[in-house]
């Protein structure tokens, strides 16, 4: 019965894989979520960059996830998810591994610079990985190093830009005012 | 009909006119009647199939125009008439003109030597059978016409799969229907129908059987065989589940009818029809005794036939019209078959087609064929032949023997097929990989 | 000797048998298929932005749209992501609801996906049309209960829009009665059919190994012989209070998938006949808790994932603190099962390639987005 | 694998591998099809039933929908005195998920302030995707589903409905759905009679009733003449007077709100450009137009604290789709207003 | 009657001898082809008009309905489908119409020569001396097993070398067949050869695509 918790991963990790995780502030679950005022959202910038799970750095994403699948038994990738923080200038990228016997996912994850967003890409391993991948680039331009085609799979090949990006003009861009 | 326009042309108006007039004449009415019968048929199919179908889905089917959607072809033909009629820019504009003509014209003729009642035969050749096999044949060239000029990948992989099937399929069509000639000694469409008076033992066989028209192939081994053989040739060469290939719509849009519209798409609809109409009037005829039932031939004899030329001239059109009614009852059961089929089973994929045609039907046909030859030996011949030690048994012991021992080998033939087949079917995995072994990484 | 030309086809966008607008950009050597690529994004309309555009609330009918074969399970999905998200509790009997529902979607997705598959096999209509008349029995339920039949936007944050009509039990009682027999019928009618096992024995194997590198989920990954099932592996709402087993192939083929398909429908029949025992004890007033629906999840990220029809769906969001989600992030089971769908072909012959397809059960609109 | 759950277990599906094969499968399917065949002559009328026809040969024969069938909303009113139970929330705009309602808010001609009813109430029911939000926030069980969905037509444009498209007497919800309008009917006839208290003249009569309730108004007020004195009642007609226009003027009624807006931004003066009738493309564009022009004026004449945004008044003609525009460039004018300020 | 049957005849000579001209004067092969078959038909009509029935049916059988399928067949696998490539011979055509007109010449000039003309056609029942002309299945079949035994025997023997032959050049070896891996025979390939090549080759097989994961140690 396999059951990890994130923290224990993290200590596990920093363990059997030296400097391959990154220190992060830790999430504090807020028993009740303050009332805010309406229309002061914006005022005060949220703190998304603390978090419970495991952030790895960038270059070392492959032995981690490889430490996951044979250490941990963790093998199946099931998701790749990007956020962008715009205000933090970070974009993150969420990987979801789970057991296939039983319990929870380990998730780690990996920030990159938004203006040079470069990961190395789990699709030799996992081919699963391959349209998670491509979804994340045609969206958000992250650049997979070592995908054999990293091509755009929504959008058509000609388009410029990447539309789920936060700055992605919104309206009026040159395919809607046509 | 030469008798009749001859009569009109020269006794009534005294035209004095030349025999060959009177058999042009005659000829043209016959093929008049014949190009009417043959579009009505496919109207009527396609409203008989949907609406069959439909009930076998719990569904309705067409029951909008006219009376329980009886117009429904009518309306269906409208539309075909007035769609605008494509032809691709690349496309090879003459030969893609004339493809469905070519596909539609040998289907028409086939109706010539189709026996509708006694005396009822548009012609009767001494080769109709083959007649009928050799101008079904012509129809491939228009299917690969249709396939080359419309200038499509699907329309030329439809084409090529088409033909392939049209000629593999014919092999064992041909070697079924051969243990059938074998039996009967002739190749007219007439005698073979003849042949099948009699009640469950043809009166051919063994005489003194009871005429009740019932002596038809099926219910001997051999025949039985040769149906079953014959019937899945035919759903092949009529392009109907499970050998839909050619126009498999889920794998290759509509074969080598993708790039055509209009009148011309409505043309190739025509000739499938006619054919498979005509396929299961050619089932009935061979196997099903035709017009052969109870009662057909008791009024025919009291008709002016050649032997009873003093006859009533309306028994011939109660005959006539009881032994239509036999005949197209049957043809509808086979085309209701057919549907059936349709509505319950996926189709083969092309190699398996290829396959089964040439490595089980081919062989199993052949075996009939051996059984055909026993069948005849010892219910035809006699001691000239070498077959003097079977005298002793009388008609019927010599039929009852060979009903047995063709039994006997047609069964054993099919459960050996059937298990040699299913087994080269299923190739374990092992087996797979040594065929590959030492396959570049 | 004899050398063939490889020939490259587009099977599709526009094609009767690729599911919707999809396209297959095909090499084939004569028959055999060198190499697929599968080419999509025609029905792209960025979901996942517009979900950032809107509240909370105002994604749940969007959610409808992604598989629309199966819009209640989208919605449970959503639901349980929003409640992990919030931390809302959600009423007993309002769980059994939604189980309900999301079983009776399953049979009715189950049901369709084998007729179209079949029908790609080249059968005329007649499994699709029985399978369509049991789907369409329990639409009625549906619409019944949710007020549409397909786009049903039933499930709210902590709930359910509304407890059953006094008409629906009775329905569903006569359903269950027809339920096992349509399911026997359907198996005699194909599962030993010669020309079916044909067509599907053998036809697109995905080994167990290679099943898991390749992320597929649900019956693909469970055909392939992985006893993976989230209904099991990770219990969400209460699925641990019933039985029911996990089928699983053994091959991992056409006939496989088809297989534990079938056997899918009579296990979630069981789950439905076991909510209709538990359902009358089962509590729960408020049922739709209309004061909970304008959330504001406090700042964080959740995942909530359940075993869709078509495999594991998973929401991801992420909240900045106010009424409408920062980040969005659907995980679809049809495009991720779409991964091996090149290399599953490779190798086999034209004619199986929709068969192919027709296995894995892919639903254009989640997976274009 | 041996994995053991703890309710069920793994089931390796049987292939029927070693089973021999001759053809009695197919002829098992060909059972199951003509079973099919031979109930076929039946209907399908009962849910435990898996064969019988079971089409539903709809224009002839219709199936019963559920209460809770739902497919565009509506608007109620009472039967009798014609009053509207909208009292213009605008929980329903605020909820709508593709956001195709648009209220304008009624106000008293002479005071000014605003009333509990909506002056204008348009749902571009081509958009709208029928989740039944609106119908489940409404406060006041005004808004409802209804159960109509022969919606089709030739012309897209009318599939913009206004106020009085929308609006059905209570007593059609009362036969479409009996039960649901039993549950809220007390508390919404209470609801109705707090918002009446607050309502003049005709301002919340449903339009179709307009002319009955005039004339019913009338017949009591004569009759009150004849016992009392003559009551003067001053009616104004909400529902504003028509006036052709044509697409032209749409565009160019869009271009002067723009400039308008524009200018706005610079000198911070108010302008009221009338959003004029016409092609409601057009007016659509214009709204669309007069919007954005009216955020960039207020994003960038951040300078000027007294910027008052392009508020067009209520429309000049009676053409809905550029009402609905005017109601468009409104709120988005409102609402760059309201971030002019935040900010 | 006769003058129907002479312009009937006419006719068919010119669709013959026309669709003849046609195969080698028209540029695309593929209309050639469809020419040849027009030709073939014409000559089947004729034999018709012979009142040799059974011929007719077998000239449409085997030549309408199978050989042209195969010259179409192979023009289509062989050449490119759209069939616009130039034809050699049409260079030289002279050449080709004096080769034709030799070899033509060579065949009809004993047959012109020997031909005793005027005869009159045989009418009424034939006497059973008399030699009847072969145009029945029956009698086929009977010439075919008694008197042109060995004839029909080797040309069965000719058809059996000659698909033999077509199964020797279309045959290819086992191993040098072209086969396409499906992925499962692939993935099981790769296996085996980790399996043999190396036992401690797991570290290298970590990084290797579908790597066969250890499901329960």
């Amino acid at each position: 019965m396999p059951s990890i918790t994130a923290t224990a991963l993290r200590e596990r990790m920093e363990r059997d894989l030296p400097g391959v995780a990154v220190a992060t502030r830790p999430r504090v679950v807020e028993a009740e979520s303050k009332p805010k005022a309406k229309g002061k959202h914006a005022a005060e910038r949220p703190d998304f960059l603390a978090t419970n799970d495991t952030v790895v750095v960038a270059d070392r994403l492959r032995d981690a996830a490889i430490y996951l699948r044979d250490a941990c038994g963790y093998t199946y990738l099931s998701d790749i998810a990007v956020v962008d923080y715009l205000d933090d200038g970070l974009f993150e990228i969420v990987y979801r591994f789970y057991h296939l016997d039983d319990g929870d996912a380990l998730v780690i994850k990996v920030r990159v610079p938004r203006d040079a967003p470069n990961v190395p890409s789990l699709t030799p391993i996992w081919p699963g990985a391959d349209f998670h991948e491509r979804e994340a680039f045609d969206l958000f331009g992250i650049v997979f190093e070592g995908h054999p085609s990293l091509i755009r799979i929504y959008m058509w090949d000609e388009f410029e830009g990447y539309p789920m990006r936060r700055d992605f003009p919104k309206q009026g861009d040159k395919y809607i005012d046509e | 009909m030469y008798d009749v326009v001859d009569y009109v042309l020269n006794t009534t108006f005294n035209l004095g006119a030349a025999g060959w007039v009177v058999s042009l004449i005659s000829y043209l009415m016959i093929a008049t009647v014949l190009f009417l019968v043959a579009p009505l048929q496919m109207l009527f199919l396609t409203y008989y199939e949907r609406r069959l179908i439909a009930r076998m889905q719990d569904r309705v089917g067409p029951n909008r125009v006219g009376p329980e959607g009886m117009f429904q072809p009518v309306a269906d033909a409208v539309k075909m008439f007035t769609k605008e009629d494509i032809i691709p820019a690349a496309a090879d504009k003459w030969v893609h003109l004339l493809a469905p003509l070519v596909v539609v014209a040998p289907t028409m003729f086939m109706f010539a030597v189709l026996p509708w009642g006694p005396g009822m035969t548009p012609i009767d050749m001494h080769i109709g059978l083959l007649f009928f096999f050799a101008v079904s044949s012509i129809s491939a060239v228009g299917l690969m016409m249709a396939g080359w000029a419309s200038y499509n990948k699907f329309s030329l992989l439809g084409a090529m799969r088409a033909v392939a099937q049209m000629v593999s399929y014919e092999i064992p069509a041909m070697l079924s229907l051969l243990a059938i000639v074998m039996i009967t000694g002739s190749l007219s469409i007439v005698d073979i129908v003849q042949w099948q008076g009699g009640l469950f033992i043809s009166s051919s066989d063994v005489a003194g059987v009871p005429n009740w028209g019932l002596g038809w192939f099926v219910f001997n081994p051999v025949g039985f065989l040769a149906f079953a053989a014959f019937f899945i040739a035919a759903l092949a060469e009529g392009e109907r589940t499970p050998f839909d290939i050619p126009e498999a719509d889920s794998e290759i849009v509509a074969g080598y009818m993708t790039e055509y519209s209009g009148m011309k798409f409505g043309l190739f609809f025509l000739a499938q029809y006619v054919l498979n109409f005509l396929l299961c009037a050619i089932t009935a005829v061979i196997f099903f005794g035709a017009w052969q039932g109870p009662g057909v031939n008791e009024l025919y004899a009291l008709g002016i036939t050649p032997d009873n030329p003093d006859g009533n001239g309306w028994f011939n059109v109660l005959a006539g019209v009881l032994g239509a009614f036999y005949f197209l009852f049957k043809t509808y059961a086979f085309f209701f078959v057919m549907v059936w089929i349709r509505g319950a089973f996926p189709r083969l994929r092309v190699d398996q087609l290829m396959d089964f045609g040439w490595k089980y039907l081919i062989p199993l046909t052949l075996v009939n064929v051996f059984s055909a030859a026993i069948w005849v030996g010892f219910n035809n011949w006699g001691a000239n032949e070498g077959f003097g030690f079977a005298e002793p048994l009388g008609d019927l012991g010599r039929w009852a023997v060979a009903f047995v021992l063709t039994l006997a080998i047609n069964i054993a033939a099919y459960i050996v097929m059937t298990r040699i087949y299913g087994e080269t079917r299923r190739v374990t995995f092992d087996e797979q990989l040594a065929d590959t072994a030492g396959l570049p990484s | 000797m004899i050398k063939t030309e490889e020939l490259q086809i587009n099977i599709g966008p526009q094609h009767p048998s690729t599911h919707g607008v999809f396209r297959m950009l095909v090499t084939v050597d004569g028959e055999t298929i060198v190499d697929l690529v599968p080419v999509f994004g025609y029905l792209h309309r960025n979901h996942e932005q517009i979900a950032e555009v809107n509240t909370y609330l105002q994604n749940m009918p969007y959610t409808d749209r992604l598989d629309y074969f199966n819009s209640m399970a989208n919605n449970q999905a959503y639901a349980m992501v929003v409640e992990k998200l919030v931390g809302i509790e959600v009423p007993e009997r309002a769980e059994y609801l939604r189980v309900l529902m999301v079983e009776l979607t399953r049979i009715l997705n189950h049901a369709g996906a084998l007729g179209f598959l079949i029908n790609d096999m080249g059968a005329w209509q007649t499994p699709l049309a029985f399978g369509m008349r049991e789907r369409e029995k329990i639409l009625d339920l549906f619409e019944m209960a949710s007020g549409a039949r397909m786009m049903c936007n039933y499930f709210r944050f902590g709930g359910v829009v509304r407890d059953l009509p006094p008409a629906f039990m009775p329905l569903l009682k006569d359903l269950l009665v027809a339920l096992p027999a349509f399911f026997d019928e359907f198996e005699r009618l194909l599962c030993e059919n010669e020309i079916l096992l044909q067509r599907s024995e053998g036809v697109g194997v995905l080994p167990k190994d290679l099943a898991i590198s390749y992320s597929v989920t649900g019956p693909v990954l469970r055909a392939s012989g992985i006893p993976y099932d989230i209904r099991k592996a990770e219990p969400y709402s209460i699925y641990d209070r019933f039985d029911f087993d996990v089928p699983v192939g053994s091959v991992g083929d056409v006939y496989d998938r088809f297989l534990v398909r079938v056997e899918e429908m009579r296990q979630s029949l069981r789950i439905i006949e076991q909510v209709l025992e538990q359902l009358p004890d089962a509590e729960g007033d408020h049922i739709n808790p209309k004061a909970k629906q304008n959330v504001r999840p406090p700042v964080g990220d959740a995942y909530a994932r359940i075993e869709s029809p078509k495999g594991e769906l998973g929401f991801y969001l992420v909240s900045d603190g106010s009424e409408k989600p920062y980040r969005y992030k659907v995980r679809a089971p049809s495009f991720i099962n779409l991964t091996p769908l090149g290399d599953m072909c490779r190798g086999y012959k034209v004619a199986d390639v929709v068969v192919i397809l027709g296995s894995i059960d892919i639903v254009m609109g989640e997976v274009d987005r | 694998m041996t994995i053991q759950f703890e309710r069920g277990k793994v089931v390796v599906i049987d292939r029927g591998a070693r089973k021999l094969r001759v053809g009695q499968g197919m002829l098992k399917g060909m059972a199951v099809v003509w079973h099919h065949w031979l109930k076929s002559f039946q209907k399908l009328d009962n849910f435990s039933k898996t064969a019988g026809v079971f089409t539903v040969e709809y224009p002839d024969e219709r199936i019963k929908l559920p209460e809770a069938y739902r497919n565009m909303p509506i608007l109620l009113y009472d039967d009798e005195t014609g009053q509207e139970l909208c009292t213009a929330c605008f929980q329903c705009q605020r909820v709508c998920p593709p956001q195709v309602i648009h209220i304008n808010q009624a106000r008293n001609p002479e005071t000014g302030k605003a009333i509990p009813a909506a002056a204008e109430f348009i749902i571009e029911y081509d958009a709208c995707m029928s989740c039944g939000f609106c119908a489940e926030v409404c406060p006041f069980d005004s808004i409802k589903m209804d159960h109509e969905f022969e919606l089709s037509t030739e012309d897209h444009a009318e599939l913009t409905m206004n106020k009085a498209q929308l609006s059905r007497p209570v007593s059609y919800y009362e036969r479409i759905a009996p039960t649901f309008w039993a549950e809220v009917k007390a508390s919404a006839y209470k609801k109705l009679q707090n918002s009446v208290k607050r309502r003049v003249d005709l301002i919340g009569i449903a339009p179709q009733m307009v002319e009955k309730v005039k004339a019913m108004r009338a017949a009591a007020a004569e009759s009150e003449a004849t016992e009392a004195a003559p009551s003067s009642a001053p009616t104004k007609p909400s529902a504003a007077e028509t006036s052709p226009a044509t697409d032209k003027a749409a565009k160019l009624a869009a271009i002067r709100a723009a400039n308008a807006a524009k200018q706005d931004a610079g000198n911070g003066g108010t302008s009221t450009p009338e959003a004029p009738a016409g092609d409601d493309k057009a007016a659509k564009l214009a709204a669309i137009r007069a919007a954005n022009a009216a955020k960039k004026a207020a994003e960038s004449g951040e300078g000027s604290a007294s910027v008052a945004p392009a508020a067009p008044e209520a429309p000049a003609g009676d053409d809905k789709a550029a009402r609905l525009a005017a109601i468009r460039a409104a709120n988005a004018a409102k609402k760059a207003k309201d971030e002019q300020e935040n900010s | 009657m006769e003058l129907l049957i002479q312009i009937i005849f006419f006719l068919l000579a010119a669709l013959i001898l026309g669709a003849g001209v046609m195969v080698v004067a028209v540029r695309n092969i593929i209309h050639s082809a469809l020419w040849l078959i027009g030709s073939f038909f014409g000559v089947g009509a004729l034999y018709l008009l012979l009142e040799a029935e059974f011929l007719a049916v077998v000239q449409v059988l085997v030549y309408v309905g199978a050989v042209s399928i195969l010259i179409l067949f192979a023009i289509m696998l062989t050449r490119d489908v759209s069939g616009q490539g130039e034809r050699l011979l049409f260079q030289r055509w002279w050449l080709a119409l004096l080769v034709a007109i030799t070899l033509f010449a060579a065949v009809i000039t004993p047959t012109l020569l020997a031909q005793s003309w005027n005869v009159v056609p045989p009418t009424g029942p034939i006497e059973p001396g008399q030699p009847t002309g072969i145009a029945g299945a029956l009698e086929l079949g009977r010439g075919f097993v008694h008197e042109f035994l060995l004839h029909f025997e080797i040309a069965g023997v000719l058809l059996l070398v000659a698909l033999i032959g077509a199964i020797v050049i279309a045959f290819e070896e086992r191993n040098r067949r072209r086969k396409v891996l499906t992925l499962a025979e692939e993935h099981e390939l790769r296996k085996r050869r980790e399996q043999t090549s190396d036992a401690n080759a797991s570290e290298s097989a970590l990084s290797a695509p579908g790597h066969p994961i250890s499901q329960s140690e």
